[in-house]
């Protein structure tokens, strides 16, 4: 049992990071950015491609998580910026991206899954009947120190502030001064570091390959609606309460339908609050 | 015999604030109340609970006699009670006529009912049946909107700051439009303005709230005239 | 006015006429893979103009349209197995598709916009994961063959002959007070509940309305191509049929079919070997959507509004 | 000779589905490679149909690894636009019936092992390989006589076909050889974290662990069972070769393959037939990678085609050829070492035997050697020979 | 000093302000009034830099603006308190205010904080909920209050009394006579006649998007410049499209 929640927690900690991300990007810009998990592929193939080259792999790692913000803010500059006033247009641009950015990663690495390695691969700890393999405490680790950092930033700083503000209303935020393209570009850089520490928080457990983000994606989107969209507090409860949820279905039930847990608890939760656990919205109809 | 309209004991929370804190009142057809009160005192979440919009946390709305609370807002407007909104609310993609011919479909066979250009005539706004809402000004927006709300054959229409952002001489007609409506159609109408010079006039009675509750009842003379109200509401002007 | 609306219905519906002939015509004269590609854009156009009312008209962005589409044709898959004459067949999977359209449109329709999306695209992954995993009766990520109900001529005339019908009761409905009602959900939800509009079941009308459009193409799908699998019904499928409504202009008749015939004749033609013909398609896709955001027909309307009125004035 | 004047009317051509990309991608430009030297060898004397010399051309079509929708259309296109008398397919039988219905053609697969048989799908399909029932079993028999397993725990790809026909086989033969099976445990085709199945199956602390599925999906289930611990002996019927668990597994393959056994028939670089070792190291020599088990198969598309449309005089008619295909011995120059069938016939009930073995890994190589080699015959193992030192 | 001359916005084929000059000194309030629609919002965004100008020049304290975006102009002590209030429904009511001092010190934003709080007090009492859960005179007062927040050299509002109840009224009119006192300029574009009478010494008339009278107040009202424009009122928007 208490194996199974170690396990909800790790899954609940790998869709926070990329759920923090999409919900950041949502916020500000009103995009649902499935281009998020071409950013997170591209950041873990070039983690893959430096240590190849003979790099150290906090080095790699670095490079990756830098691969990942350049490709984020690339996407915002290049393309959603030119869509942010239309809401209905931006899933299809989002959709072009995840093509573009997915295969290019094809192209110049081939379908077949590449191995991360890592110096904590085979470290292993054990706390009573419970075992905790090094990639995984890694991944625990890297998550709550950027959500941590993530929530000083929004919440300490008048940068966090103005960039809430632009979520909420940009040409108000516009009219008071506050300089929305760069809100836009940061928030797509914030959310392109997470997407960086995502991809070598994870991909080491499993392996490097153009849909290695895919799945997940799925996942943090429904943590992004759990938790209410623009809400990062809400992703990361939204994330660890789907973790959990996932890992208990997939341990007592089954689970081949591991996803399908995520899917009864997201209808659970939609019936009562329509608009997530901790939604952003608090416009009245008045 | 009861009033059209009988309100007993409404009282709405969300989550720690009572916005509205047991208000009772009884309106006749025909009759124009103006309901006034300070700045989140509870009259927007009334009206919401009049028409559907909210659920009360306690009490009752009984038109005719039957309940009328707590069934959604298209239910509540089919019993006939319609409102307008605080800020605007429109289809801005519609023509006025548009939205009149949906408003009225939803309503078949309620008599009393007004044509899309008696409507517009009774408002003012003759020629603007064929634009776009959202091309209108705001002070034709805001009167298009109670046009849609007319088109669903009220027995109570609920009017949240009509005049806001008039001048007084526009203030002036929408005041005699809504005569007209609750003399003609005998309807109930309760209006809720910050502006004195529009609302008193046109109010048979006021009621003021304050903190959720009714500070006082009266005549608008009696009203303006009340101590409490002034020092609260009313001020020096 | 009744001679305005003939002429109204008849501007309508004599292109429909034309297109459903047309499609039967290619449907028979193609093979290989323009012949696939003829079947896809008709069974495709067929299930979005289903969705044509959900996101098209009433604005919601739904993502389940590839799941309701897999329904009808697994379902009338599973129902000839087990010795059920064809028509029994499709009605049934066209019936149970749009219960679980009810399902979907019971818990997701109050929910708004983006919530609605993501449920939904949620919703089809998850049909997906069962697609994948409950082998017995779906045989598997590799798919089942289909029980040929009926013979090849019928189903291609039933293919061309569904695509003009439901276009056509797309423009009728569309005129309808339902259509309007759609569209008031579409403008202002709140303010059209404050007016009458029972919003919530207006939603699921349409929900299940567009359930049944995307069974029944379904059927009719699986039916000519012989095997179903997953991979045809998945939430990236989903999007593309999402995609393909807003390329054609949300809300407009021939949005499906021009919306359809993009996407897929994109999807199937560009053909730069694996990955850089993906790549182009997104850039397609991209610069579509920067050039024309209100779809194609939004902007060809656009100018002929713009061409009518030089030469009303001129 | 083939290729001399009026060469053109005389080149047949024949059809290939493989999976060029997608998910099954390791397997296709394989296939390919293996069929191109195939075909070079067979066209460097050409073959006789009818008293006139033929050579063979093959069409090659990617089935994205998603059969049902690319594969069929592209066979569709084959057998009615091209008309192509026979088709070589890689994965995805039954998604090939209806359409096989409406235009019947011989179709010869190279790869799909999975249990249940395919050839129970549709009587035109053709299997150059024994089934994973043949060499299943090995696994077992192996491990208990040579390693003492008593109890084994399995982890199924849920939803992968081969995988689940596996899991059945190895729950069939651990009660044939006394096993306990006393976890199974399953994850979904696609997910990332497998760390409840492996719970499961470690938590039962059995004495070896199989992973049911493709070399694809078990090696990172293998990564992650051994990053949570695990020392065991782990088996599989993956064929996995070097190069794949060094792509696949990252600089540590070689700890991480250790105690790692293997039994998926037979593969090129293991086998004892000349013929097949020669293949393995021309296959190496030119591409520069190890051939795969499918390799060999692919190989031979061509020589079996070749000898079915001599037999049949007719390089056109698939219903002739589909006759033929019944009626061939083994064609000669072929590699792939399969076992004569009775009558001296290549197939019998469409199926042709292979010899099986079990793999081993040899850390100190790097990689896989042969075990133990096996005939299975009325679902019993036979003929079982062990190698004295693996590794050795 | 703000000074804006030839100011023209056109929306597409409707001009809405066409060639307006007019100017606001520190330490005063001056109005702009005019009937629905004749383009006094327009006017004000357009000074702002929210609506793309075909015409005009901006000078603020003998610096010319005109070329600068709105940043800069809220920078330079440019500051607008919009129609339609526009807050952040989900920021708190006090993050709502910081927003309005973006780009400021922490020191500088604590004390114009505690100016606001000391000011309105109930504000202070609700600071830490969503300000879209307000009623909308209060979310009126919190937008006024944001506009102040940067401590503009001139500050724009639009309509700043409306949904106000009379007492609230008086409140923000002490607030902006405050201000005004202080040296800021304030431009304000008013329905409430009475507003306008009390608070401004001056005031622009304009009517289909141009200026047709200025002088003190007092003067407008008795030569009856007002009611003209408001005579010249349409309820339709002039369009010059068609
Ligand atoms: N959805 C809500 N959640 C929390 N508080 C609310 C909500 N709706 C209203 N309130 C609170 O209830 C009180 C009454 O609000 P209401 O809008 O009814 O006031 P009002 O009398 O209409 O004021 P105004 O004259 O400013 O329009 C206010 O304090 C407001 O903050
Ligand atoms: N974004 C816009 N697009 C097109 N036309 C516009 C736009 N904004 C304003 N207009 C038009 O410009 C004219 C002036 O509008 P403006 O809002 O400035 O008037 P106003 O004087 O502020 O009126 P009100 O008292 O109603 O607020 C109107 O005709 C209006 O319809
Ligand atoms: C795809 C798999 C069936 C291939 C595998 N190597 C085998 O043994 O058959
Ligand atoms: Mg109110
Ligand atoms: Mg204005």
């Amino acid at each position: 049992m208490s194996q199974v929640l170690v396990n909800g927690l790790f899954l609940g900690c790998l869709f926070a990071v990329v759920a923090v991300g999409l919900t950041l990007v949502y916020g500000v810009m009103e995009v649902p950015n499935f281009a998020h998990a071409g950013v997170i592929v591209l950041a873990a193939y070039a983690t893959w491609a430096a240590g190849d080259a003979g790099a150290p792999f906090a080095l790699a790692a670095l490079a990756g998580i830098a691969c990942g913000a350049v490709v984020s803010v690339l996407t915002e500059v290049l393309a959603y910026r030119w869509v942010v006033d239309k809401p209905a247009a931006s899933p299809a641009v989002a959709l072009g991206l995840l093509l573009i950015l997915q295969n290019t990663a094809l192209r110049g690495y081939g379908g077949a899954g590449r191995s991360l390695d890592t110096p904590y691969d085979t470290v292993l700890f054990r706390i009573g009947p419970v075992t905790l393999p090094g990639v995984k405490v890694a991944l625990v680790l890297l998550a709550v120190l950027s959500l941590a950092a993530l929530h000083l930033l929004l919440s300490r700083t008048s940068l966090g502030r103005a960039m809430r503000a632009v979520a909420q209303d940009r040409e108000a935020a516009a009219m008071l001064g506050v300089p929305i393209r760069r809100q836009y570009t940061l928030a797509f850089l914030i959310a392109g570091l997470l997407g960086g520490v995502a991809a070598i928080a994870y991909a080491p457990t499993f392996q490097v390959s153009p849909y290695m983000a895919d799945d997940v994606l799925l996942s943090a989107f429904v943590v992004v609606v759990l938790g209410g969209l623009g809400s990062v507090r809400g992703a990361v409860t939204g994330a660890l309460v789907l973790g959990v949820a996932e890992s208990l279905g997939s341990a007592y039930v089954s689970s081949a339908y591991q996803s399908a847990f995520g899917f009864l608890l997201l209808v659970l939760v939609l019936v009562r609050w329509p608009s997530g656990l901790r939604s952003t919205d608090a416009r009245r109809v008045a | 015999m009861s009033a059209l309209l009988q309100v007993e004991g409404l009282v709405k929370r969300f989550g720690g604030v009572t916005a509205v804190d047991g208000v009772s009142f009884g309106l006749e057809a025909g009759a124009v109340l103006g309901l006034i009160g300070p700045n989140g005192s509870g009259k927007t979440t009334l009206l919401g609970m009049l028409a559907g919009t909210h659920e009360p946390t306690a009490g009752r709305v009984l038109l005719d006699g039957r309940p009328a609370h707590g069934r959604g807002a298209h239910r509540a407007v089919r019993t006939g009670i319609a409102r307008t909104f605080q800020t605007t609310r429109l289809f801005p993609g519609w023509t006025l006529r548009e939205g009149l011919r949906l408003a009225r479909g939803e309503h078949r066979g309620r008599r009393g009912r007004l044509g899309d250009e008696e409507a517009a005539a009774l408002l003012g706004l003759d020629g603007l049946l064929d634009r776009p809402c959202g091309s209108l000004t705001s002070a034709a927006q805001r009167l298009a909107m109670i046009a849609l709300a007319l088109a669903t054959g009220p027995r109570v229409l609920l009017l949240d700051e009509p005049a806001v952002g008039m001048d007084d001489e526009e203030a002036g007609a929408l005041a005699a439009a809504v005569r007209r409506v609750a003399a003609e159609l005998r309807a109930a109408v309760i209006v809720v303005d910050h502006n004195m010079h529009f609302l008193m006039p046109l109010a048979d009675t006021v009621t003021v709230l304050a903190a959720g509750a009714v500070l006082a009842t009266g005549t608008p003379q009696q009203i303006r005239a009340d101590e409490a109200v002034i020092a609260s509401y009313l001020g020096e002007a | 006015m009744p001679a305005s609306s003939t002429a109204r219905h008849a501007a309508a519906l004599g292109p429909v006429a034309a297109v459903s002939v047309l499609a039967h015509v290619l449907l028979i004269g193609f093979q290989g893979e323009a012949g696939q590609l003829t079947l896809l854009a008709v069974s495709w156009t067929i299930a979005l103009t289903g969705l044509n009312f959900v996101q098209g008209i009433a604005g919601y962005p739904s993502l389940a349209q590839a799941s309701f589409f897999g329904g009808g044709a697994y379902l009338s898959a599973i129902l000839l197995d087990h010795g059920l004459p064809a028509a029994l067949a499709a009605a049934l999977a066209v019936g149970g598709t749009m219960l679980a359209g009810l399902v979907v449109g019971l818990v997701f329709s109050r929910t708004r916009g983006q919530y609605f999306a993501i449920g939904t695209m949620f919703f089809t992954a998850v049909t997906t994961l069962v697609f994948t995993n409950a082998a017995d009766w779906t045989g598997g990520p590799d798919g089942r063959p289909v029980g040929l109900g009926f013979p090849l001529d019928t189903t291609l005339l039933l293919l061309a002959g569904s695509l003009g019908l439901g276009l056509a009761a797309f423009h009728l409905l569309a005129g309808t007070r339902f259509g309007a009602r759609l569209r008031a959900v579409r403008e202002d939800e709140d303010l059209a509940q404050h007016l009458g509009v029972p919003t919530a079941r207006v939603k699921l009308v349409a929900i299940v309305v567009s359930a049944g459009f995307g069974a029944w193409a379904g059927v009719l799908f699986a039916q000519y191509n012989g095997v179903v699998a997953p991979s045809q019904f998945t939430f990236v499928q989903s999007f593309l049929m999402f995609v393909a409504i807003g390329i054609g202009g949300a809300g407009r008749l021939f949005a499906p079919l021009v919306g359809s015939v993009l996407v897929l004749g994109l999807t199937q033609l560009v053909n730069f070997g694996p990955g850089v013909s993906q790549i182009v398609l997104g850039a397609v896709f991209i610069a579509v959507t920067l050039v024309a955001p209100h779809g194609v027909l939004g902007v060809l309307g656009a100018l002929w509004d713009r061409i009518r009125t030089k030469a009303v004035t001129a | 000779p083939g290729s001399g004047p009026g060469g053109d009317d005389t080149k047949v051509k024949v059809g290939a589905i493989l999976s060029m990309s997608g998910v099954y991608s390791t397997l296709g430009p394989a296939e390919k490679n293996a069929m191109t030297m195939g075909v070079e060898e067979l066209n460097r004397t050409g073959f006789t149909v009818a008293g006139r010399k033929h050579t063979l051309e093959i069409g090659y079509a990617d089935d994205k690894s998603d059969p049902a929708t690319t594969g069929v259309v592209a066979l569709r296109d084959m057998t009615q636009s091209q008309k192509l008398p026979v088709i070589a397919y890689g994965l995805g039988s039954a998604t090939y019936v209806p359409q096989l219905r409406r235009k019947p053609v011989p179709m010869i697969n190279i790869l799909d092992s999975s249990y249940p048989s395919v050839l129970a799908q549709d009587p035109h399909l053709y299997l150059t390989r024994g089934g994973s029932d043949t060499y299943v079993p090995g696994c077992l028999s192996y491990t208990k006589q040579k390693l003492g397993t008593k109890s084994i725990a399995v982890i199924t790809a849920k939803g992968e076909p081969y995988g689940e026909g596996l899991t059945q086989l190895v729950q069939k033969s651990a009660q044939a050889e006394g096993v306990k099976v006393v976890a199974t445990s399953d994850y979904p085709l696609g997910s990332t974290d497998y760390g409840n199945a492996i719970n499961t199956a470690v938590a039962a602390k059995p004495d070896a662990v199989y992973l049911s599925s493709v070399t694809g999906v078990i090696l990172p289930v293998l990564k992650q069972l051994r990053q949570s611990g695990w020392t065991g002996p782990v088996l599989h019927s993956s064929g996995v070769n070097p190069d794949q668990a060094r792509a696949i597994l990252g600089n540590q393959f070689n700890t991480l393959m250790k105690d790692n056994y293997d039994c998926a028939g037979t593969l090129p670089t293991t086998s004892a037939h000349p013929a097949t070792a020669a293949f393995a190291k021309a296959y190496q020599e030119r591409w520069h990678e190890y051939p795969q088990d499918l390799t060999m198969w692919a190989y031979d598309y061509p020589f079996i085609v070749a000898a079915a449309m001599t037999e049949a005089g007719s390089t056109t008619d698939p219903v002739k050829i589909d006759r033929a295909l019944g009626a061939i011995s083994i064609p000669k120059g072929t590699v792939s070492g399969w076992l004569p069938n009775p009558g001296d016939l290549l197939f019998t009930d469409h199926g042709a035997r292979t010899t099986s073995e079990v793999t081993t890994w040899c850390p100190a190589t790097q990689t896989i050697a042969s075990a133990m080699t096996f005939d299975h015959r009325d679902g019993a193992i036979v003929d079982q020979v062990f190698a004295k030192d693996a590794c050795g | 000093m703000l000074t804006v001359e030839d100011l023209t916005v056109a929306f597409g084929p409707t001009t809405a302000v066409r060639g307006v000059t007019l100017h606001a000194a520190p330490g005063t309030v001056t109005g702009i009034l005019g009937a629905n629609g004749a383009g006094k919002s327009t006017t004000l965004l357009g000074i702002h830099g929210r609506v793309p100008r075909s015409s005009g020049r901006i000078v603020l304290d003998g610096q010319d603006v005109t070329g600068h975006d709105t940043r800069a102009l809220v920078r330079a002590g440019l500051a607008l308190c919009p129609e339609n209030r526009r807050l952040f429904p989900g920021l708190t009511i006090e993050d709502n205010l910081l927003v309005g001092a973006h780009g400021q010190g922490r020191k500088v934003r604590r004390q114009r904080l505690r100016g606001i709080y000391d000011r309105f007090g109930w504000v202070h009492a609700r600071r830490a909920e969503p300000a879209g859960r307000l009623s909308g005179g209060q979310q009126q007062t919190v937008a006024i209050a944001r506009a102040l927040m940067s401590d503009p050299r001139l500050v724009l509002l639009d309509e700043p009394s409306s949904g106000l109840s009379p007492v609230a009224v008086d409140e923000v009119g002490e607030a902006l006579r405050d201000i005004a006192r202080a040296g800021t300029a304030v431009l304000l574009v008013e329905q409430n006649v009475r507003l306008v009478r009390q608070l401004c010494s001056t005031a622009w008339v304009i009517a289909h998007g141009e200026i047709t009278a200025h002088g003190t107040v007092a003067e407008l009202f008795a030569a009856g410049a007002v009611s003209d424009a408001y005579l010249g009122k349409a309820t339709v928007p002039p369009d010059s499209g068609s």
